[in-house]
């Protein structure tokens, strides 16, 4: 086992503190059982969304950019990873448009240099996601010779949504071959729950967009494009969809909801985080996974496949 | 969505329904049909050889001033084969054509979008397609004219009940119809009925020609009252040509006897 | 001692075979009917060329230069071939002049006509004097008066070029695509909005050919750097309301017909075959191709092989061409001639 | 005679008097109806600088047309008239009321890249895509739409505490745009999370709206950020030729 | 490049010149070192099919005659769209009607008789003939090859052997075609019969029934005319009767689409008429009468006809003979009339204006054919002859213009329609002649 991320920063983002509670639980308690170190950034602030981009691009690849800064002035790491794609993607960004427009460089400075802190430049931090850390830190190979509860029997469908692989540009180190992940079918997530034993369906949705921009602005779009990914997750004949985002992980959820009671469709399909399912493989309980704070609760599921 | 729900049951795969319309679907053998007899017909080879997409003939086309209409759109169906399309087309869009040839005049690909509408419409005739009877109903008055004397139109067909919109001038001065006819210096014009004199004879070997081109048969698929009418019209004026060279058999004979 | 080659044509493909003999140490005789040598992008007074981005004058110029300063080339200007006998090795040209020569083979370099655009009077030259075409462009420029209205000498606020004016149009005779008129075009708008730049340049296309590297060079950057805008539209007609121009088209990418008033209409005219080429074809006994163009034989065997023995061809009298290659045939051309002549020479005897 | 091809006429196109008479002659419905062109008579060159000039849209200018966003888009699997490519070229041109035509579409973008993704030229329709949406918005063809709403919300309350906390941007969202808090389906999710939330939990989350999550020291970035926004507005203001 | 202010330059009086110095003159135009030939490409006709080459060749098999243009028709070479030479018969000519001017212009056709009997040309004026009965194929699609290729030989035909009424050759009248569309659909299916031994054999057998076959054989004319082309080849012998100076009127030209558009290689452009760029008839006429010919910018337009649309969906007919024809003519040409020379673009234009009231689109344009202006600058009597009352827009401003008194013309038109009630009827022409077989037929 490589030395490679063995210990990282780790950017939350405002979700992991809220709804996205059981992602932050289980990330930790994975990183802890694979003996990887996480180490917050102090006083982050929020990415910025998708949101603050619609107001002006700028101002959020500042406020990326400030954590980013945090990352390179006082921790002692050169590596930052952030579960949320969103985060991740932002963060992704701002070190593509900062090292490509000198616009994004003078804007970040200038706002810097108001606020009082440190800029941030181009090739300072790495971003990684959560499936970078493990599966670079640990690997396939890693998963399987720790596994406790093989995930045997449980059908998976992975998503992994927009930002985690759109625009090519902004992830440089994909699409670079074999080994490397790819932005048309990211496997990352598909490699290590493979490992832990859970049988992969072919789902053909993984990039898809779950209209999580528009979850409450314009709940039928978001409703018709989720409800899709659960109808095609259920004919490929997923029990579960793994999840790697906060924010596509409650849509699905949220939205599972509304199309039973606002359009009386039901689909029995449970979401989990990948970390979730990766720390049932490992050993780790449901409760400090927190596996109750799913609103699809997949515990029933989850016991009857022997795997609580 | 990118695939199909599961409960949204497949279409029968013979027919194609068009997922936003509230149409009945029409057969693929018709779809088929339709098609092979636009490819067959004599015009099709003359008036299509390939397609820029240039737009050239819309660019020129009056009918796009005003219509959602686009003869490069009629040529893009048939070129690519969208039988859908075509169909569709056949509906409403080709009727729009005013058939001025500009886009005939214009395509550097030598086709002739104008000459492909009206394969169309012969076949939209051919096929009894209700579009084509809808277009034809106003038109029956001057087809009953045209078909049952030689002339398209007549002067008593032009009073200001079916033309109000021409004004209150169609005729500058105050006469009756045929004292302003006979006005035109010219005799064959001295007519109300037809817009010349046309000899009988005439007539019936038109009729001869309808009848041996297989025009009856279209007229017959569109509108059967009209087709009824105008064969009694044409019997009738047959036995009258019978009759009238009966009576110059009559005549020579008693020119024999003189 | 082997004969002069004779070379007929003084534009960019000619003036390459005559360079390209004389650096071998090949005699050669250059015809060229003009008064003068340099062909169209000279004598059609062309303005900076593509890909090169070099003035004409500077360009070609020097090519004309260097043949004329050769002492291996025996240029005669001012003269045609009227007739052309003999055998590979041992040809006599009589030329329109009275004289005569002894050559061992001969290369076509005679190129091509501009297509007339009275031709597609539809499209307003002819008629407007706001219209006109992209060699009347490229002579504004080249003189150093800058673009303007023909009509009254003001400065165009709205351009319009139209492509494939003469090419790709059975209509008129020319199904053919004359290769460069994209690229100039671009280049030609590019040249506008550098002089003029509140002066919006409107390109109105079929497709867009600018290949190779000059996607880059011309399709791009007329883009990116100048705003060059392409409208998907073959323009039906250019006529008048008394004070602009109206374009009449159909916006294909809308599906919406269009009619839009310009200053300036330009047409990029295309390249058809040499007028003369019946002639030429005469004198030199050679065959054309349907089009009317020069016909030669595949490339695999040697290049601009004519129909005749020891009678070459290079540039645009095989069909549309770029300069860049007029001269890379010229070249390669005078290889083909070099290379058959001695031997033919060494059969005869 | 009714026209037999009206679908392909647009209503606001037909000019029709239910009653009218000229020189004594009745020439009412259809014996007077017009129609007027479709045809476009101009370009509106002031519209693409415009949108350029708004965030997201600054790369308009490089798109050839190829159709790739449309081809790849999400909303255009459900709409067919949601359109990027088209309306990118409809501003480009300045067909400015064909593109008011689908200005209650424009912003229902669900930002899902796969059209930046596809773009051979780097347009990113995107943020091309929101540049038009707020033009439509600035220029006051539309309303504030309900997307803006809620980035506008976002915004504030990062501008204000350097983070967000979801419950008071689902409050404040429904608050700006007039809804009820009590929508059933967002009751039924509270309904189920509650059946197996932890009552710790909930106490964290009670807490959390009431304590907002903050970034300490964040007065100053605040402050840089409202500045530059400011900036921001007039600039865009003047691109438009606003007051 | 026109820079002269004599050429055609479009807008009459105040066109622009373009006043480029001579030096920029030679420069603009110095690359074209040869004048290229019109359409130089496609004089060529390896390249271009020319039908009557098609034609010679059936003839040769046996398989067709040719109705030659003969010498006695005293023809006219005029040049078309790629330089061919086409025939004009200017004598003994078939008048093949048309039906849309016969029943409601009947100025129309009687104007062009009445300037045949100025020109001293023979002609027949006879009953048995049909409409083309193309209109009736473009507006509803009820017709067929077949059928228009049956009427177009029946019509040919008789005219082919009207002269023998009158004790003549057969061919001794050739047919000269009234109406552009018929002109249009006739050179379109002579087209498709000299391409198909199919249509051909169908054709054959249904005029063998008829018994209008020549030896058996289908007659195809050599040459299809359009009355317009005679007049512009007559254009100089018309205008030497002219009696009324037109130096003053603007005239707009409305060039009809089944004349210049359909089988394009056969229509007539003369370098003397607007440099050889338009199509020349009509405009050839009123230049030749001395009238100001007006540019405008939607000259290459349709009248809005529609064929079907003219009958049943007039509401694109008027809106676009009006918008893009009337109003233009009005406004940017400043026209005193538009000149035409079809039967649906004249009935299109003349009849659609009024109603333009109804949406503040007034306009009062006068329209009529070349022939109907030609003969009134010649003399012919507005009313009696040119029958311009039964154009519903106004022409008496522009009879004042040209210093014609319509209020006496009409005053004697009207006492002329009670010599008619009483059976006193002036013609052209002997009306014994318009029967040439049949009931009424006399010898």
């Amino acid at each position: 086992m490589s030395e490679k991320y063995k210990t990282v920063a780790y950017y939350p983002g405002c979700a992991l503190e809220g709804t996205g509670h059981g992602y932050n639980r289980s990330t930790k308690a994975v990183g802890k059982k694979l003996g990887l170190n996480l180490v917050e950034v102090p006083n982050w602030n929020c990415c910025g969304a998708m949101e603050v981009k619609n107001i002006d691009p700028e101002i959020q690849n500042y406020l990326s950019a400030r954590n980013l800064g945090i990352v390179a002035e006082k921790m002692n790491v050169d590596t930052v990873m952030a579960p949320c794609n969103g985060c991740y993607h932002n963060l992704k960004k701002v070190e593509h448009d900062i090292a490509k427009k000198p616009k994004t460089q003078e804007v970040v400075d200038r706002l810097s240099q108001k606020a009082g802190h440190a800029t941030y430049q181009a090739g300072q931090v790495e971003t990684i996601h959560a499936l970078d850390w493990i599966k670079d830190a640990i690997g396939e190979d890693g998963i399987r010779a720790r596994i406790k509860n093989s995930l045997k029997g449980l059908k998976v469908a992975n998503y992994y949504g927009c930002m985690y692989t759109r625009p090519r540009n902004i992830f440089p180190e994909k699409d670079q071959g074999p080994g490397s992940e790819s932005t048309y079918k990211p496997h990352y997530m598909d490699d290590l729950l493979a490992a832990a034993g859970a049988e992969i369906v072919d789902y053909p949705l993984k990039t898809a967009c779950c209209g999580g921009a528009h979850t409450l602005a314009d709940s039928d779009t978001s409703t018709k494009l989720v409800l899709n990914l659960l109808q095609t997750a259920e004919v490929c004949g997923a029990d579960i969809i793994a999840t790697e985002c906060p924010t596509c992980h409650s849509g699905l959820e949220m939205h599972q909801v509304r199309a039973e009671t606002e359009h009386g469709i039901k689909t029995n399909v449970k979401m989990l985080y990948f970390t979730q399912l990766l720390g049932l493989a490992l050993g780790i309980s449901g409760r400090k996974l927190g596996l109750q704070e799913n609103v699809s609760d997949a515990r029933g599921l989850l016991k009857e496949k022997g795997l609580l | 969505m990118t695939t199909s729900a599961p409960s949204n049951a497949k279409a029968n795969a013979t027919v194609i329904a068009d997922p936003v319309s509230a149409d009945a679907p029409v057969d693929r053998e018709e779809l088929e049909q339709i098609f092979d007899d636009i490819s067959s017909h004599p015009r099709y080879d003359h008036e299509l050889n390939g397609c820029l997409n240039c737009g050239i003939c819309t660019a020129t086309c009056p009918s796009a001033h005003y219509y959602d209409y686009s003869p490069r759109e009629i040529v893009q169906l048939l070129w690519t084969e969208n039988l859908e399309g075509i169909h569709d087309a056949m509906q409403e869009k080709i009727w729009a054509c005013a058939q001025c040839y500009t886009c005939a005049a214009r395509c550097p690909f030598g086709n002739s979008p104008g000459g492909l509408v009206m394969v169309m419409r012969e076949v939209a005739i051919k096929h009894g397609m209700e579009s084509a009877k809808e277009v034809l109903r106003p038109f029956s008055r001057v087809m009953l004219k045209v078909m049952s004397t030689g002339n398209q139109l007549a002067p008593n067909m032009i009073t200001p009940d079916h033309f109000p919109d021409w004004g209150p001038n169609i005729s500058k001065v105050e006469a009756p119809l045929n004292i302003l006819r006979k006005a035109i210096p010219m005799p064959t014009l001295h007519t109300l009925e037809t817009a010349w004199a046309v000899n009988l004879k005439t007539s019936i070997e038109l009729y001869t020609i309808w009848e041996d081109s297989g025009v009856l048969d279209q007229l017959e698929t569109m509108d059967e009252n009209l087709f009824d009418v105008v064969v009694d019209i044409m019997d009738e004026k047959r036995e009258d040509y019978e009759d009238w060279l009966e009576e110059q058999d009559d005549d020579d004979d008693d020119d024999d006897d003189d | 001692m082997t004969e002069p080659i004779l070379i007929v044509g003084g534009g960019p493909a000619g003036l390459s075979a005559a360079q390209a003999l004389s650096a071998v140490g090949r005699n050669s005789i250059l015809v060229e009917k003009e008064d003068r040598l340099g062909g169209a992008p000279i004598i059609s007074g062309y303005a900076k060329l593509v890909p090169s981005d070099e003035w004409a004058k500077d360009a070609i110029g020097g090519m004309v230069s260097r043949v004329a300063e050769s002492d291996l080339v025996d240029v005669r200007s001012g003269a045609r071939v009227t007739e052309f006998t003999g055998a590979p090795g041992a040809f006599t040209a009589t030329l329109s002049n009275g004289e005569s020569c002894q050559v061992s083979a001969a290369i076509l370099a005679t190129g091509f006509t501009h297509f007339d655009s009275i031709n597609k009077p539809e499209w307003g030259f002819g008629t407007y004097p706001d219209v006109v075409t992209t060699v009347q462009v490229e002579q504004m420029i080249s003189s150093g008066k800058g673009v303007y209205c023909p009509s009254d000498g003001r400065a165009p606020e709205r351009v319009a070029i139209l492509l494939c004016v003469g090419s790709r149009d059975r209509q008129i005779g020319r199904e053919w695509c004359s290769k460069i008129c994209c690229t100039v075009s671009a280049n030609i708008a590019m040249e506008i909005r550098e002089q003029l730049p509140e002066c919006s340049v409107y390109i109105y296309y079929m497709d867009i050919r600018t290949f190779g590297l000059n996607e880059i060079k011309y399709y791009w950057r007329s883009q990116e750097e100048y705003r060059v805008k392409y409208i998907k539209s073959r323009v039906a007609e250019v006529t008048s309301d008394g004070n602009r121009l109206l374009i009449k088209g159909e916006d294909t990418l809308v599906k919406r017909p269009i009619a839009i008033p310009f200053d300036m209409v330009v047409h990029a005219i295309g390249m058809d075959p040499n007028v003369e080429n019946d002639s030429i074809a005469k004198v030199f006994g050679v065959d054309l191709q349907a089009e009317g163009n020069i016909a030669h034989q595949s490339n695999y065997g040697g290049t601009g092989v004519t129909s005749r023995p020891g009678v070459f061809v290079a540039g645009a009298a095989i069909g549309p061409e770029t300069i860049d290659d007029s001269i890379a045939q010229g070249q390669a051309v005078a290889m083909s001639a070099m290379a058959l002549s001695p031997l033919a020479a060494a059969a005869a005897e | 005679m009714p026209i037999h091809e009206k679908s392909l006429i647009r209503p606001e196109d037909l000019t029709e008097h239910e009653a009218l008479e000229i020189d004594g002659v009745d020439v009412s419905g259809h014996w007077s109806t017009f129609i007027e062109t479709r045809v476009v008579s101009d370009y509106n060159e002031r519209m693409e600088e415009e949108i350029a000039a708004l965030p997201g849209g600054e790369y308009i200018h490089r798109c050839w047309q190829c159709s790739a966003c449309t081809n790849v888009c999400t909303v255009n699997d459900l709409n067919p008239d949601f359109n990027p490519r088209y309306w990118i070229y409809l501003a480009r041109m300045g067909f400015e009321k064909e593109l008011l035509r689908d200005k209650d579409l424009l912003w229902q973008c669900v930002s899902c890249h796969k059209c930046t993704h596809a773009c051979p030229r780097e347009v990113v329709p995107e943020g091309v895509m929101k540049a038009m949406a707020t033009w439509a918005e600035l220029k006051g063809h539309t309303a504030v739409s309900p997307s803006a709403s809620f980035d506008a919300e976002f915004t504030e309350q990062i501008v204000a505490t350097g983070k967000i906390e979801e419950g008071r941007i689902i409050r404040g969202f429904f608050k700006r745009t007039g809804q009820p808090l009590r929508q059933a389906w967002l009751m039924e999710m509270s309904l189920r999370l509650a059946k197996h939330l932890p009552i710790l939990m909930g106490i964290k989350m009670a807490l959390a709206a009431l304590f907002r999550p903050r970034t300490r020291n964040w007065g100053k970035s605040q402050a840089a950020i409202e500045e530059y926004l400011v900036e921001r507005d007039a600039a865009n203001k003047r691109a438009l030729n606003l007051d | 490049m026109s820079n002269s202010g004599e050429k055609f330059t479009g807008h009459g009086e105040e066109w622009r010149d373009a006043k480029l110095s001579a030096q920029d003159a030679a420069t603009a135009t110095s690359w074209v070192e040869l004048k290229i030939d019109k359409r130089a490409m496609l004089t060529n006709k390896d390249r271009v099919e020319d039908v009557r080459d098609a034609m010679w060749e059936l003839e040769k098999d046996g398989e067709i005659i040719v109705h030659r243009v003969g010498d006695q028709h005293e023809p006219v070479m005029a040049k078309t769209l790629y330089g061919w030479d086409k025939k004009i018969p200017t004598n003994q000519l078939w008048h093949h009607k048309s039906c849309g001017q016969c029943g409601n212009i009947p100025g129309y056709p009687a104007s062009l008789l009445w300037l045949m009997n100025q020109t001293g040309t023979r002609y027949l004026d006879e009953t048995d003939q049909t409409s083309c009965t193309a209109w009736n194929y473009h507006g509803s699609g009820i017709g067929n090859i077949v059928s228009l290729a049956a009427v177009f030989l029946r019509n040919f035909h008789q005219a082919y052997v009207s002269a023998q009424a009158e004790g003549l050759d057969p061919g001794y009248y050739y047919p000269l075609v009234h109406c552009g569309t018929s002109f249009g659909n006739y050179k379109e299916i002579r087209h498709f019969l000299m391409h198909s031994a199919e249509l051909r054999e169908q054709v054959r057998k249904i005029l063998a029934k008829l018994d209008r076959l020549i030896d058996g054989k289908l007659l195809i004319p050599e040459e299809i005319v359009h009355y317009s082309e005679w007049l512009h080849v007559m254009r100089q012998r018309i205008a030497a009767k002219q009696q009324i100076d037109a130096s003053s009127l603007r005239v707009t030209i409305h060039p009809a689409c089944h004349v210049y558009k359909m089988v394009p290689e056969d229509v007539i452009y003369d370098d003397d008429v607007l440099d050889g760029n338009r199509v020349a008839v009509s405009t050839g006429i009123m230049q030749e009468m001395g009238t100001q010919v007006i540019d405008y910018s939607t000259w290459y337009d349709c009248c809005g006809f529609g064929f079907r649309h003219i009958i049943s969906e007039r509401e694109f007919t008027r809106s676009f003979a009006i918008d893009r024809k009337i109003k233009v003519a009005v406004e940017e040409a400043h026209a005193d009339v538009m000149v035409g020379h079809d039967t649906g673009c004249i009935t299109t234009l003349d009849k659609n204006q009024w109603i333009g009231k109804a949406v503040g689109k007034d306009y009062a344009l006068p329209v009529m054919a070349d022939c109907q202006m030609a003969a009134l600058l010649c003399g012919a009597h507005p009313y009696k002859i040119v029958q311009l009352h039964w154009h519903a827009s106004p022409f008496e401003g522009l009879m004042e213009k040209l210093g014609i008194d319509w209020q006496t013309a009409k005053a004697e038109f009207e006492a002329y329609l009670e010599d008619v009630a009483e059976g006193k009827i002036e013609t052209l022409y002997d009306p014994k002649r318009a029967i040439t077989s049949g009931e009424g037929y006399q010898r």
